[in-house]
């Protein structure tokens, strides 16, 4: 089992949720974050004065899958938040031990999905 | 407290012959009385008329809070600006022509350049009162478009926008309907017995279409329908801030309509009744509409009741009966919420505060609707012949407004563009137009 | 200014005398000048109740920011319904019985039903200015109910609560004290010689009594007190929202308390003065309290030492001294504070917002403490004797909406339900009750 | 309308004299007609002096809302004790010593012990409503200072600074200005010829100066300029906020200026003019000035535009014309920009809110700019020579508030202490001075 | 050592911190997040228009215990969270190389604690 | 490949973004957090009544890093967020199977920088 965590723009949620949907990912976790990568951060002004924002928002998401779902979860995030420009994101897969479902007990790939 | 035909300015003309008698007799010791008692009287007509107009100016952060209430945080800076600015360049318009075109020496269609930036204020106590009252009405038809091209317009167009709708649209329609109430011109649909007594169709409705011209011009905003068409909700951001816009409407609306009077007379409490009545109506009838349709009573549609009842009952607020005012603030509570549901399902406008429902639809509706209320009808008075009356009046209205709020927002289209790019609608206005953010630090869901 | 007993009654009554006197000696000159003076200064008269009703008005999203920003944010949609409805369905009960039921010719006890939904205006050119204005101060009594039993009511009930209080409850007590100020009928209470200008006990005591009645009947919010009985604090989500409330309300209660004067005269600033330095007072002692009794100035608090020094000056503010309105406010402040932690951790009554103690315990401390500071006493004036009358009447509005809203609230809570589901109050009441969102795309944590 | 010299103070003297006269004929019939006329008008000119009093009032909230909007999430709390309290300890020394040191009799540099903490209002009708009035106009040059010194200052000092402003530092330097108005003492300013009718100079400066000396002392906030000096910008967390404060302030003014009259007369409505048309001038300018400059239209700068607009006004809105309003009005935003930058980036002074170049610059500007654009100038009037009275009246109100200022605020330095520890500022004054949170449950990045 | 993620109902923390307490549990670290699972989401209304909200407001949870804390932890998390319908979350088991007290620089089981 | 986990206290991120940027760390993203730990809360009053806050206000920091970099990375932290004051923190290493760059999707050592 694989827990996969992706930093997304966050409008593109609703092309990557799309896209995970039509690879039968359904389940998934999302927080608010603010990323600090290639992407430069860009400038407002606030009353005169410059402000350097580096600390750009993305969305995290959580993904927690089977093996045999990695490649396809993978593949369908990149789908949906590709655009090509420099902040698209990155996906990161962790190694996961055990999941269970809270409201049953149940464990192991069946408490996945 | 029933005024026949063509409104206030029976009561100015009033004023005005009451001068010319005392002046008449000014060596009686009668006559010296009346003239005391019209300089009492004017100085309270323009303490009334001067607060009246403070609370329509007030108006103004109403409009914005419901605006930015009613849509997402990402736009919050952009809504505020719109709101200040369309009353600055607005204010400043009104006295460079706006006023003369609108109230100045003229023919019955356009007002005449008898008061262009004028500084002279000599001709009678009430003048200048009189100019900032008018002002701040100005400034609210102009703001009422702000809502419904929310979210998804240039700045600089809006701006230039602000520009033509104080300086040319509202002054030359307003003039057809009260240019008299200056006394030194007459507009063509009050010469024909139009009512409207503080502006349901002279302010509501002419925002209203011009509002309606620029949704269509501009389109929906990015992901309101579906690529099927389906209508998708886009929530607004912040309800009690909503809320609070629509108490500060309320309030104001006590300026705008007893105001009307522009005068210090027991018709200020009546009408102050009416309007109330016909607002609380408007809000239960709503309330009890959207929970029929929607299973659950509605705030946002709770609030846009409150508003239909008030721009419904503002044409008729003098003159109908109490009983009549409840009505229409009732009928205006459950055609607002068929009309927004109407304009944006079927006919797939996008009016993000629901603009073009409030103002036009209930502003029409206001308008026809005090023919069959009357409180006290004069002699001879024909309910049919003076909803013909009013129909002309609508209509030229929204021939106008409409008409001239297609080739304006069309002529801005292909010119200077109306629409931010798609990018920073995305990203919100905020940053792209102003580069501010309105919640700094809170942590917001962008995904929208 | 001082005006001995019946407040504003002896006011209305010089007018009509005045009224009286002049038609007497018609013929005459001075008569002529006595009736121009007349007509003018009920034009003023109207003027200002219509602007004081007004700025009472605006009192309505004062009490909804305070009690919005003092709750929690997954309730403020459910807040501003119900002191949108409150207010809208009481304009319309005030209007249907309402009215008639307190000022209408009747006993002492109930007014009667002379003005019954009413549209006649042309007994007095002050009516519907007194209708607007006595109006909102119905409104006003209902809001306060809303804080005390927010967070856990069911809408519908709470609609149901408010057609009653409007329409029955307040205007019957109301009518005891001040029936006669419309001049067709008077009240017991005010035969007595009961004192209360503006309505410490007659509108403030009223609601908050029924406010009480509602909280007890409803039982604590869940997680406000630990299985051992411990209290625990429920943190308001919009401490600035709070305070923009209490200012608003400190603003409009420059129209509720100058504003009974329904006259224009020199009374208005006196009151104001009044007013003002009760309400500095009481924030100012509020303040010190909190500091000495919790280690730190509290902001809340402080807030409610503001609306404690109001309420308590609403009592007396034509006739205390200056001294003596900063000594009532002052001890208000003190009082509340203390009162709000009795009433929380000995009571273990939830109030919210604090508004048994603000409007009821502070209520009661007005009406009686104007006894003693006395501006200009009359001759053989006696404060207690005063005491006496001014105690009948703080307990008789204890009996009646105290055990009024007992009935009330119990009826309800065993036929249609008082309280939401568990599942709905834990997930907030805007979803359950409304299926709104109050701050979409904030992120807030919902774990209380 | 032009009130030559002394500003208000000509008319009341014609009320005294029109008193006067009155009685010298009592026994005619003119003399009674004079006598209800006075009469009438008195009351009037109560009425309209309390409205804009409370209007005046409202800015109180208006003032709360721009400095909070403009700070931080963590300073809340803290911000709405500091406009809470500051207006309530005013008002209290208002009554105790301010009043009496402004107006009553004594010496041109200061006024007498004559109305100290006084419970007689006997000598004129309109005395309360005066009262109100002067107090609320000194609660607002008290707040003025809020804004400079936010984020940082200890509470305690706060209330220390407050009792002193209202108490002694306001009174003593309006003495100069204004003393005569209440009729019993006179300043050596206005015996000069100095005119400021509403304030630029009166109470904008004196706050503004004082704000000046506060923030100088205090220091800038951590992390305001980088180690090599450089400035960074601290984002407000609520524009939207800061947008309802200044919507607020606008309509504040109308009372604020309008108001200065204290008389019901035309003169009302000219003034609402000249005081809307500055404030959207400023408004476009500053919105202008900022697009030049850092490339987009900056929403804080627009508002404080605004306001500057109104602040520059202020002196001369009852004579200037009306394009001189509209360009002194222009004039101000542009500099209220620049102000700002300057104070910023060169002297780097610490200003959140902007306060010093809205209401010191701008409030210099207004004063010495009315010169030059009197509407109709009296026979043999010099601008030169006006220009060398008024700017003695800002250099001598410069050296009193901000000499002052400096004093009080480092002697507040090295006593009690004037700012928060390291810590506190760090965590937020709302947990560090008060134990609150202001935004429960919402979910702030908390890393500035 | 490991990682234990958690997804809960908002309203059930106070309860999940209840047992996590007596099983000796204190640390903890939680956001927000919104979650999509099996709970299908529910509607909303908005000025007439239906809403689909399928991202329902979640709390994520984040402790790191050693291995022997393991399953008491999760023991304690389903005691607290488990109402038995649908939407109660998941727990996510995360193996964890080091863990480091910032504070004094010291590793291992001892910092965790 | 590891993802380091901070809890740091929130007025510290500049300090530890200042000694990260020293050691060449420039990527990294952020969440706002509430933690409980050895720090026993505090205690807030509102209207009279005592608030026990344990649940207190922090930063949590996620950086994926090449094996190389971890001492280093773990090293910056502890010199920008120590006080020496209990609530500095913590720091959790966990092991990370691949990462992925979703511009170009690239894999492995590249994609993390
Ligand atoms: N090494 C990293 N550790 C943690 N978060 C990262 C790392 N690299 C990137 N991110 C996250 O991914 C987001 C996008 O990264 P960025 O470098 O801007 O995009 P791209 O990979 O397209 O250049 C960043 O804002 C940040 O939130
Ligand atoms: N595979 C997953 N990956 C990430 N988060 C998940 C996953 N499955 C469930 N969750 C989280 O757990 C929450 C509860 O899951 P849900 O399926 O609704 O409950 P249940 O397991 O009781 O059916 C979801 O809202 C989501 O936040
Ligand atoms: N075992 C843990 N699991 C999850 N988070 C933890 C754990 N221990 C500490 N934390 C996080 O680190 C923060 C600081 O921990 P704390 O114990 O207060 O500091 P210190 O280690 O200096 O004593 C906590 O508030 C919490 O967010």
């Amino acid at each position: 089992m694989k827990l996969i965590i992706a930093y997304i723009q966050p409008d593109k949620l609703n092309d990557v949720k799309q896209s995970l949907y039509k690879a039968s990912i359904f389940k998934m976790s999302i927080t608010n974050a603010l990323g600090c990568g290639q992407q430069m951060g860009y400038h407002e002004s606030y009353r005169g004065v410059d402000v350097e924002v580096n600390l750009l928002k993305k969305l995290r998401m959580e993904i927690a899958v089977n093996d045999a779902y990695v490649e396809p979860t993978i593949k369908a995030i990149i789908e949906g938040a590709r655009t090509g420009e420099i902040g698209d994101g990155k996906i990161f897969i962790m190694p996961m031990d055990r999941c269970v479902r809270i409201r049953t007990g149940e464990e192991g790939n069946d408490a996945i999905g | 407290m029933f005024i026949p035909r063509g409104g206030k300015k029976l009561l100015l003309t009033t004023v005005a012959l009451t001068a010319l008698s005392s002046m008449a007799f000014a060596e009686g010791e009668v006559s010296e009385l009346e003239s005391v008692k019209e300089e009492l009287q004017t100085n309270m007509n323009i303490l009334w008329t001067a607060m009246a107009a403070f609370l329509v100016f007030f108006m103004q952060p109403g409009f914005a809070m419901v605006e930015a209430g009613f849509t997402r945080a990402k736009n919050v800076c952009n809504i505020m600006m719109k709101n200040l600015m369309d009353f600055s360049i607005g204010s400043v318009m009104w006295w460079l022509i706006g006023f003369g075109l609108m109230f100045g020496a003229g023919g019955t269609f356009i007002g005449g350049g008898s008061h262009i930036a004028t500084s002279d204020y000599s001709a009678s106590p009430l003048n200048w009162t009189f100019f900032i009252f008018q002002c701040v009405f100005a400034g609210t038809a102009a703001t009422i478009v702000s809502g419904a091209m929310a979210e998804r317009t240039k700045f600089t167009s809006y701006l230039l926008y602000s520009v033509v709708i104080c300086g040319v649209i509202y002054p030359i329609s307003g003039h057809w309907a009260w240019g008299s109430l200056f006394g030194v011109s007459e507009g063509w649909l009050e010469g024909k017995g139009f009512l409207d007594f503080a502006g349901s169709t002279v302010v509501h409705s002419c925002g209203a279409w011009l509002a309606l011209a620029g949704a269509i011009t501009l389109g929906p905003r990015i992901g309101k329908y579906s690529p099927d068409g389906k209508s998708k909700a886009i929530l607004g951001h912040n309800i009690p801030m909503a809320t609070l816009g629509v108490f500060i409407l309320w309030f104001g609306w006590f300026g705008f309509n007893p105001g009307s009077t522009t005068e210090a007379s027991s018709a200020i409490g009546y009408i102050a009744v009416t309007t109330n009545l016909a607002a609380a109506a408007g809000a239960i009838t709503a309330l009890l509409t959207s929970w029929i349709r929607f299973g659950k009573p509605d705030t946002g549609m709770s609030l846009n009741g409150v508003l239909a009842g008030l721009v419904a009952i503002t044409a008729g607020c003098d003159c109908v009966s109490l009983p009549g005012a409840l009505i229409i603030g009732a009928i205006a509570g459950i055609l607002v919420v068929l009309s927004v549901e109407f304009i944006d399902k079927v006919l797939k406008i996008d009016d993000p505060v629901g603009a073009v429902s409030v103002h036009g639809v209930c502003g029409v509706w206001g308008t026809l609707a005090l023919c069959f209320f009357m409180n006290e009808p004069a002699e001879g008075y024909s309910a049919m012949s003076q909803l013909a009356t009013q129909l002309t009046g609508v209509g030229a209205m929204f021939l106008w407004a409409f008409g001239g709020g297609m080739i304006l927002f069309n002529v801005i289209k292909y010119t200077i563009g109306l629409r931010t790019s798609r990018e920073e609608e995305i990203k919100g206005l905020d940053l792209g137009e102003h580069g501010n953010e309105g919640y700094a630090g809170f942590q917001i869901f962008l995904n929208q």
